[in-house]
């Protein structure tokens, strides 16, 4: 199967910055992000978990992003403007995609 | 004095306080009872739906008047000036920065609307009537207040992020926001026909769901004053008790100003002692991002939302009993 | 003319119907209100073992007779042959490829369960009773329409993936027809006694829930309905508009000929008018994966679903009240 | 043995159990109905909820005496015994390993929570009283099975997992159990006063609520045994039927003993004959990780769950009728 | 401790190509998979959310695969032959595992 | 932008045992981690999914950890200590970090 280069982004955001951060990503020309729910986490600002929570001001989501090697700069400069000033990390790994006329 | 202990042990002995009370001692022995996100969230929107329908019930039945606009206005002004108040208070009690005093006040300018819908609850156990439009003015006391706390971070020369278009959309167009005023309002348009059709699912179950609502709540309150125990010093905890009853004391003056019904006022009183912790807490996320959030949290849902359940309530109540029906 | 007016404003000021409409308006604004998807499908849960069940004990009381299998029979005619109708107006209004038309003919044929239960609630609102099988009819219309719709796309030549055996199980024993029949027949069986047991669950607060139900249901649609702004010609919003009345009117006949009375007429109208957004769109998207699923959902969810509810359902019912209340 | 048998007939067209059996169904024809998690356990949180606070209000109306404390004290060592009793029954009828035993023997010592409010239900319907202290005993009996499990497995030499402080507290402040007890405590402050407050929560929609959870238990149960086939041998077929028969007459001696009414008698039997799927795994999970997990939920949900939903409430309902009420 | 080379295989995939996929993983001999739920994502066909849905027609699922890199190419096969059709994306990164009794 | 090189750690585990994985990552030094829900699996155990489920006996959830290169040995000796005698599968892959103080 013919494979290709491919970096795989994962952003850990805090919920609330979701829209900013799918923007930025699109105006980024990134062609597709996917999003999975988080349940809980900790870090530096503290331990939390999602269940029962009413308020959309805790909890995270991680956006995963996979992208040719050539458009990560322009991605992560465009994902790091929103998560800055944010809690939340980032992380990129080494991938090989199928499909690559999809990135 | 009596009076209010009296009803302070009533209050206690309702289902609903209990439920709370249940809550916090599950959280407190670190039981694994949880709600499913999924449920608590359905479960805010059925009482926000109801509540702002039979508010909108309320007005179609009583009809309006000038005292509505005048409310209206009221609590706009009580939502913008009480951070400016908290803010004072709780940096001459305590030493947090500016960024987490003006996030704080945010929330306290803000309004609890459990806290409102418990008190809106236990007015109708005791038969005492209050506006329908009330509903309205807590919908309308949800946004001023953070507005001030952005002021109050940018005039102390600390960048909030300026809010543009989309944080305002966010803050006005507010899910809560919309669905309380959207419910208020098909209230009015459909009175008491449409009442009549969805009664046995909006004003029934309520309490029971009430129940577990603040069940719910009592779990979260319970744990996130547990994790973070560590923040709190006496200062704070002095700012947790005395801004409610700051913030009581307002809204009596403004209701009674107003000339609003007894329990009007109580539900005035209610609206400015409490303290966000669902619209505010988000949009205070995306503008204050330094803040700490688990400082706010701690108080308004760890401190001042019990305190408001379970003593708040009754005596803003027993006040209103001792200077309205003398 | 006078009467379909009246009717019509009368359901617009239902609070059923304006809850749709406050959700359309909450997307239009653009506000972040929404449900979790495990309450909007735990809603959905309720609503069709609620309709099934009270179908069933309606078979129970007044018996069944020979209609029942015609209209079970003309349902699933009907259900076969509106997807060609909809695929020859479709390709004529517009460009459509040969996949997308056949994928949206299966919607078409195959019918909204919402509208169905919105309609049996604004019927019984109005006093105007309907046979209880109609429930039956409306699970038995849900699943032929997509063997029209692959039988479509594979006689124009375009591969449609042979549906197996797993297929043919995932359409015939959906999630939502086991329930819907095995509701029917749970309260056929168990009839009035049955009720009785459960009838404060599934009768009283049914209105309540479809309204949040279609509170939610208006936040998709008019999200949906943003989104694809851009694939919106003229031909197609024709079409969607167009389409339920020839239903309808297919749907009058039927009833009409099977000698149904009024509420089940306007039932099969609302059945025959109506396009699928749950069940067809999951079989088409297996079936049919080059078709764009975005063009279907906009127009039976965007399009069709709103027309239906706030003026489908009153026309339809007050044609009926026209042709056999003379 | 006609009494057992109308009974039966009976239980069986109750919506309750038919939509039990419905779940049964759709699961066996590999429907892909389905309910989401969060409504599953928001179910549960309801029926724990209302059927503690039930139990509590009936205690508060009839007064307390010291039957309420033989048959805690009864319930606990029940709870003790029964896991030796289904250790020694499984190991002599089946090959399972020593480890499979224990665990499976700490499902059927603890008590399954939705077989006792089944059966409360089918006895109100009945008009068949009982105290509402079994609830207490309900969830007092939920916990002493894990102990007696642990300790088989330690006692036959297999290094179980010590409990440490952790586990001890998941336990006993086991979710379920804080909720069953809490409500009932509640209940039990509030009385009839609590009740009138919230019983068009707890009380009417009760009985719908509980069809919709057993249908999803039935799709759970159902697919569990067919996921599970290939593991059930005939000597686990006869211990999954045989062993609450073995639990109920222990029940009803203890029942008897204990001087309960017919209801109470009929319940301890419940409890006794009954096997957990929700708290007693995850115990067993924790602490014995090497037995395999799928052994114990099929023949406990599987297997036992159904028998007694259809059989066994019915049988041990008639044989208390037989001696009680000669 | 002792690790062993693996590979990391992520196939986002239509929520109703689920069972398909998961059968033909089976199929090819994949001894384990985990499904992650996803809230959201972005591609060529449009963005999506799961909030407030019903129709399982919408939606997508994250399946992760770890497989000892001789069974990569059967597994690719099997999942490419599921999602060919359909839309979805494939990646692949290098991992190490513990426990490799149990690939 | 500059990155940090890191390790991905993810931890498939049954949900019972989220709480003392957790702990025991803190008490190894990590300074963060991110709970994911999972919906279903497969493994040698059998299939599982959640839906409909009210126990919490059955389920796994992904625990995922970013760190430093040099904190990998002391996160894995605490995460095998709690996995060791439960079902569930731990994966690592190299991968770069935006942050580098957040590790
Ligand atoms: N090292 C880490 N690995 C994985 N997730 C992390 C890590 N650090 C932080 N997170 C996630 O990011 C959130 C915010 O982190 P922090 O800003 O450190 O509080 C946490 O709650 C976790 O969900
Ligand atoms: N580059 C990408 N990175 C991550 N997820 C993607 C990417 N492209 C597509 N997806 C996911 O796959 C789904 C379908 O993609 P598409 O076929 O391009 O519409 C999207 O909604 C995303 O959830
Ligand atoms: N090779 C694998 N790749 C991904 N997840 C796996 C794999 N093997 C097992 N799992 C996950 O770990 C759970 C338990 O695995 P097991 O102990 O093999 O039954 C499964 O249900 C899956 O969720
Ligand atoms: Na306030
Ligand atoms: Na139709
Ligand atoms: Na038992």
């Amino acid at each position: 199967m013919e494979m290709h280069k491919a970096k795989r982004v994962e952003i850990i955001i805090e919920a609330i910055m979701e829209r900013r951060l799918t923007d930025a990503l699109i105006g980024s020309g990134v062609t597709g992000y996917t999003v999975l729910p988080v349940s809980g986490g900790s870090g530096r600002s503290g331990q939390w978990t999602r269940e029962g929570q009413v308020s959309p001001a805790s909890g995270m989501v991680s956006v995963i992003c996979l992208v040719r090697p050539e458009r990560l700069d322009g991605l992560l400069h465009a994902a790091f403007s929103v998560v800055e000033r944010h809690i939340g990390v980032i992380d990129i790994t080494d991938a090989l995609v199928l499909r690559a006329e999809r990135f | 004095m009596n009076e209010i202990l009296t009803l302070a042990r009533e209050n206690l002995i309702s289902p609903i306080i209990l439920s709370f009370v249940l809550g916090l001692l599950a959280a407190w022995v670190r039981s694994d009872l949880s709600f499913p996100e999924a449920i608590a969230r359905g479960m805010a929107l059925y009482l926000l739906f109801a509540i702002g329908f039979k508010g909108g019930v309320g007005v179609a039945a009583h009809g309006t008047d000038a005292r509505l606009a005048a409310a209206l206005l009221a609590g706009i002004a009580l939502s913008l000036v009480l951070p400016l108040l908290a803010f004072a208070l709780l940096r001459s009690l305590s030493q947090v920065s500016i960024m987490d005093a003006a996030a704080v006040a945010g929330h306290y300018g803000s309004i609890s609307i459990v806290t409102f819908l418990t008190a809106s609850t236990l007015l109708t156990e005791r038969g005492v009537a209050a506006e329908g439009y009330m509903v309205a003015v807590a919908a309308a006391m949800e946004a001023p207040a953070i507005l001030s706390a952005l002021w109050l971070a940018a005039w102390r020369g600390e960048g909030a992020e300026k809010p543009d278009a989309k944080a305002w959309r966010e803050v006005l167009f507010n899910g809560s926001i919309v669905l309380l005023v959207g419910a208020f309002v098909i209230g009015w348009i459909t009175g008491k026909d449409g009442l009549a059709q969805i009664d046995s699912f909006i004003v029934s179950p309520f309490k029971g769901v009430l129940c577990l609502f603040l069940l719910d709540m009592g779990l979260i309150a319970g744990r996130g004053l547990l994790n973070s125990r560590g923040i709190l010093r006496p200062g704070l905890l002095v700012f947790a008790f005395l801004m409610p009853l700051v913030g009581a004391m307002l809204g009596l003056a403004a209701g009674l100003a107003l000339g609003l019904s007894q329990g009007g006022v109580a539900l005035m009183m209610v609206l400015c002692a409490s303290a966000s912790y669902i619209a505010a807490p988000a949009a205070m996320r995306v503008a204050l991002p330094q803040a700490n959030p688990a400082l706010s949290l701690t108080l308004s849902l760890g401190l001042t939302f019990p305190f408001n359940l379970i003593f708040g309530i009754p005596l803003y109540l027993a006040l209103t009993e001792l200077i309205m029906r003398p």
